[in-house]
């Protein structure tokens, strides 16, 4: 079997957890797009947030 | 027309106390709006008195009595005596009264306007209830939906709906189930485990046609072991009853004999003659066309539950009740697509789902970008101490999301928890199989599908 | 000393062929390393052969009885005649015997060398198994645990241990259960379903003391209604044994009959004489000391598993097993703390929890920045059917992620995925109260604790 490596499977897909995901995309936000603030790189819901506080100021 | 009493004006005034209905109703509230809620029957509608409630008790019971058939081979030595549906009927009638009670409770507390009566749509802004105008802000029409019938297929006799199924106060020698969708493979199931002879015909080339092939091959093998008949692929022509029972033809000439016919071909929306035509709304066999806000079109109707084309499920009427109540309020929820709503149907084995199979994978996707696992329960310590089979299936996009979790075996109903947050959370295998699952339960074969589709299998 | 043979050499060598131990081999085949597996009795450990899965096969069995017992409350005459212990084992028998089947052709089929034997570290890349020296370029402790003892507190005779208990096949009349922690209350719980008459004796102030305070209560509850005594707050002094049974005293003078004692005070690493000490790795109390990458500071030697203090559970093995075999491989995975690794106890009501407690998540976050919602499962439908009671709670932290969840009542145990899902990925109660679950379901109730702690309960 394939192995990826840990690095590798990460690269694959955007680097936050699956409801700050769904987070950015419930706002319409590409993820590519936010700087990870969190342990390795992660985006976390506060980088979303703010991210998306940018864009549309409240 | 004689002149109208005048009733109240409400925020949101809702025509149907079902699923879609009361929980419009209870989150209106709750956001500040004034509610009136009409009924004509009993709130709480199909789901809790004709629906889930009843059908999941009776299924329960169903259970208890395999697990005294089966006693011996767990070493507890038990004789089944007999099944008593007068007591059957009192256990499950209990439940559901006990949920009335507690639905009737909440709504009165909370301050919602329950009107009792029929109403009708009779302007854009009212619902006519024995002859007193209502109006409200906002209309949410609920109206749900009621056994369908085939053409030239009368209800009657020994041809009976889910309806009087659950409130028989015998059990028939043997019955035929027709339509395997998912009602008709639940009552034959239940019937099945309390000793009946149960066959079921399907038109459609399998069981419960709308699941992932896969699912579809367990479920019919499984079936087939338990004894439950089934005739798939030919449509039904006709029946006819007699004395002893009823007798069915397909078109292609086969009969089918039994002592009672349960049509189960679907649920129709309970629409016609309630002015929804007559106030401009736009129809479709009966339906309610809605953009994917749920808006009507006219005015500020709205309509929700089983009266809105495509899954006919309680919690999508729960959900879509609640969007509108939020939508109404100016909070602009997101939409859940139909597909990423779980559905469960609690025959045994039971059979959950959310997102897309397999074959829906590939149209949206093409085939060369959808992966798929299936992890056996064979290999889940906790399916063999229950004694069951089955599959955990996971469908994602190559180097993408999960995008479906199908799942058959006894309990794993209980299962679609995780598998929907994965699905709506388009979470990676990856991200799953990092998360070591609890030991020894069903939940973890969840946890080797995983792994097996991130390509590191645990136990594989 | 005579000079030992030489054996082969590997790139990882592995002592314990246990959960721990072969979930290592498992994964480091996968990502092609050469692997040596020593055991000195039966692969798959104490989780395969004295613990998880015989316990769960009982569970079962209990279940079955629980249910015949309970029959007719659903409509389903039963007599239970009795419990064939004979006949129980045999059944848990087989489903360990498949098992095992299944574990052995699957590390033989992939290449992994089992030496079998009673091994010792002699150097700290040296094993010794019957006086040939394996070698490896990593070697991974994994020896696990067995049933610890108090001391003075002989066992034999009428006191025993899980592994006695396990193999017994006849029902005593009554039980005095010496401990009641997660052992302890599920051989309480399976005895009681059986008919005898248990007696649970434990030390701390509660039952199940490290669960959440709320499960506590309800565990308390349910078990003195289903008749299971207990004695809590003050610990055992001593056990006299003679032809009738066993006489327990506690410290404070109090005493208590019954035919056997069960000894569930917990379990003790399986390390004395083994070499580890010699070699340089770091001990406490028996415990093997390692870093937070599971490192023991000597050579290239890791541990895994029941001898690494924390949580003793099969699946913290198997993931500490993972972890190692992929740090070895520079793979350089996540650490999972044992907070977040999801627990489950399997007695009737069960309880799963993961994360933080209530007690807990204010000693980290602050009383005033901790918020609770504990949903009761008597609004559950599902919950209602099967006749059970219990709760879910949600622990978050102030406007926060969801920090802990956890549940008590029948089956929930099975609903730990979801929470494992929500704790895990730090979810908000938002996140999960804006996906509607699947109706009737158990599994709704941890939609409605999320409605509820977002602020907007659906059915509250
Ligand atoms: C046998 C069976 C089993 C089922 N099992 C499940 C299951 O396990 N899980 C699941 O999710 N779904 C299940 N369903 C489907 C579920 O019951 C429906 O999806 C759900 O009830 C739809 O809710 P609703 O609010 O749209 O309509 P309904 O629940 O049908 O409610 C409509 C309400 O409107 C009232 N009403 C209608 N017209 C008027 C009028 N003119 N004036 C005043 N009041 C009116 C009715 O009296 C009724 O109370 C089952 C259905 C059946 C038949
Ligand atoms: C009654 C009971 C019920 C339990 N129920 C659950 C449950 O439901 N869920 C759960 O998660 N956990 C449960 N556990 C705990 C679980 O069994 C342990 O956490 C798990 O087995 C630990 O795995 P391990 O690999 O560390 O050790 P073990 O499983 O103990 O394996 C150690 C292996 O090493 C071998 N070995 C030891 N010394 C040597 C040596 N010198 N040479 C060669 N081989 C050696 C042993 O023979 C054994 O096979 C239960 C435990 C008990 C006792």
């Amino acid at each position: 079997p394939v192995v990826e490596s840990a690095a590798q499977v990460q690269a694959d897909r955007p680097r936050s957890t699956p409801p700050v995901r769904k987070l950015a995309r419930d706002r319409e936000l590409d993820l590519t797009q936010i700087r990870g603030t969190g342990a390795r790189g992660l985006i976390t819901r506060e980088d979303v947030l703010a991210f998306a506080g940018d864009l549309a100021p409240v | 027309m004689a002149e109208q009493a005048a009733g109240q004006e409400f925020d949101i005034l809702i025509l149907g106390g079902g699923s879609g209905g009361y929980a419009a109703a209870l989150r209106a509230i709750q956001l500040g709006k004034t509610v009136g809620l009409v009924e004509k029957s009993k709130l709480g509608g199909t789901c809790l008195h004709n629906g889930c409630i009843p059908t999941k008790a009776l299924l329960h019971a169903a259970e208890v009595a395999d697990h005294a058939r089966e006693g011996a081979k767990v070493g507890v030595n038990v004789e089944l005596k007999s099944i008593d549906m007068v007591a059957v009927n009192a256990y499950k009638d209990g439940i559901v009264a006990g949920k009335y009670k507690g639905l009737q409770g909440l709504i009165k507390g909370k301050g919602i306007t329950v009107i009792e009566g029929e109403g009708k749509l009779t302007a854009a802004n009212t619902i006519t209830v024995n002859g007193v105008n209502y109006t409200g802000k906002n209309i949410i029409l609920a109206t749900g939906s009621y056994s369908r019938s085939l053409p030239g297929l009368e209800i009657g006799g020994k041809v009976i709906t889910s309806d009087q199924a659950l409130t028989m106060d015998y059990l028939p020698k043997s019955v035929i189930v027709l339509g395997g969708g998912v009602i008709g493979v639940e009552f034959a199931s239940v019937w099945k485990s309390f000793g009946v002879d149960v066959t079921i015909i399907e038109g459609m080339a399998s069981l419960v046609p709308n699941e992932d092939a896969a699912i579809i091959k367990v479920l019919e093998r499984t079936f087939r072991k338990r004894g439950i008949k089934f005739n798939t692929g030919t449509f039904f022509q006709g029946v006819e009853q007699s004395a002893d029972g009823v007798k069915a033809t397909l078109v292609d000439g086969k009969t089918f004999e039994a002592e009672l016919m349960l049509v189960a071909v679907g649920r129709g929306p309970s629409t016609a003659g309630l002015g929804y035509e007559e106030a401009g709304v736009t129809m479709d066999r009966g339906f309610v066309i809605t953009n994917d806000r749920l808006h009507t079109g006219v005015g500020n109707i709205y309509a929700v539950g089983d009266i809105v084309p495509g899954i006919q499920l309680a919690h999508r009427g729960f959900q879509q009740g609640i969007f509108v109540a939020e939508e109404i309020a100016g909070l602009n929820p997101v939409v859940v697509e139909d597909i990423n709503v779980p559905k469960v149907t609690y025959c045994d084995p039971e059979i959950a789902s959310v997102g897309l199979n397999e074959k829906q994978a590939k149209e949206k996707f093409g085939d060369e970008n959808v992966e798929s696992t299936e992890y056996n329960l064979a290999g889940n310590g906790k399916s063999a101490i229950l004694g069951t089979g089955g599959i955990i299936k996971f469908v994602r996009e190559k180097n993408g999301p999960v995008v479906g979790v199908h799942m058959i075996g006894s309990r794993v109903g209980e299962q679609i928890g995780e598998a929907q947050l994965i699905v709506n959370w388009e979470a990676y295998p990856e991200d799953v199989a990092s998360l070591i699952h609890a030991h020894p339960t069903q939940n973890e074969a969840l946890g080797e599908a995983a792994m097996a589709l991130a390509g590191r299998p645990l136990h594989g």
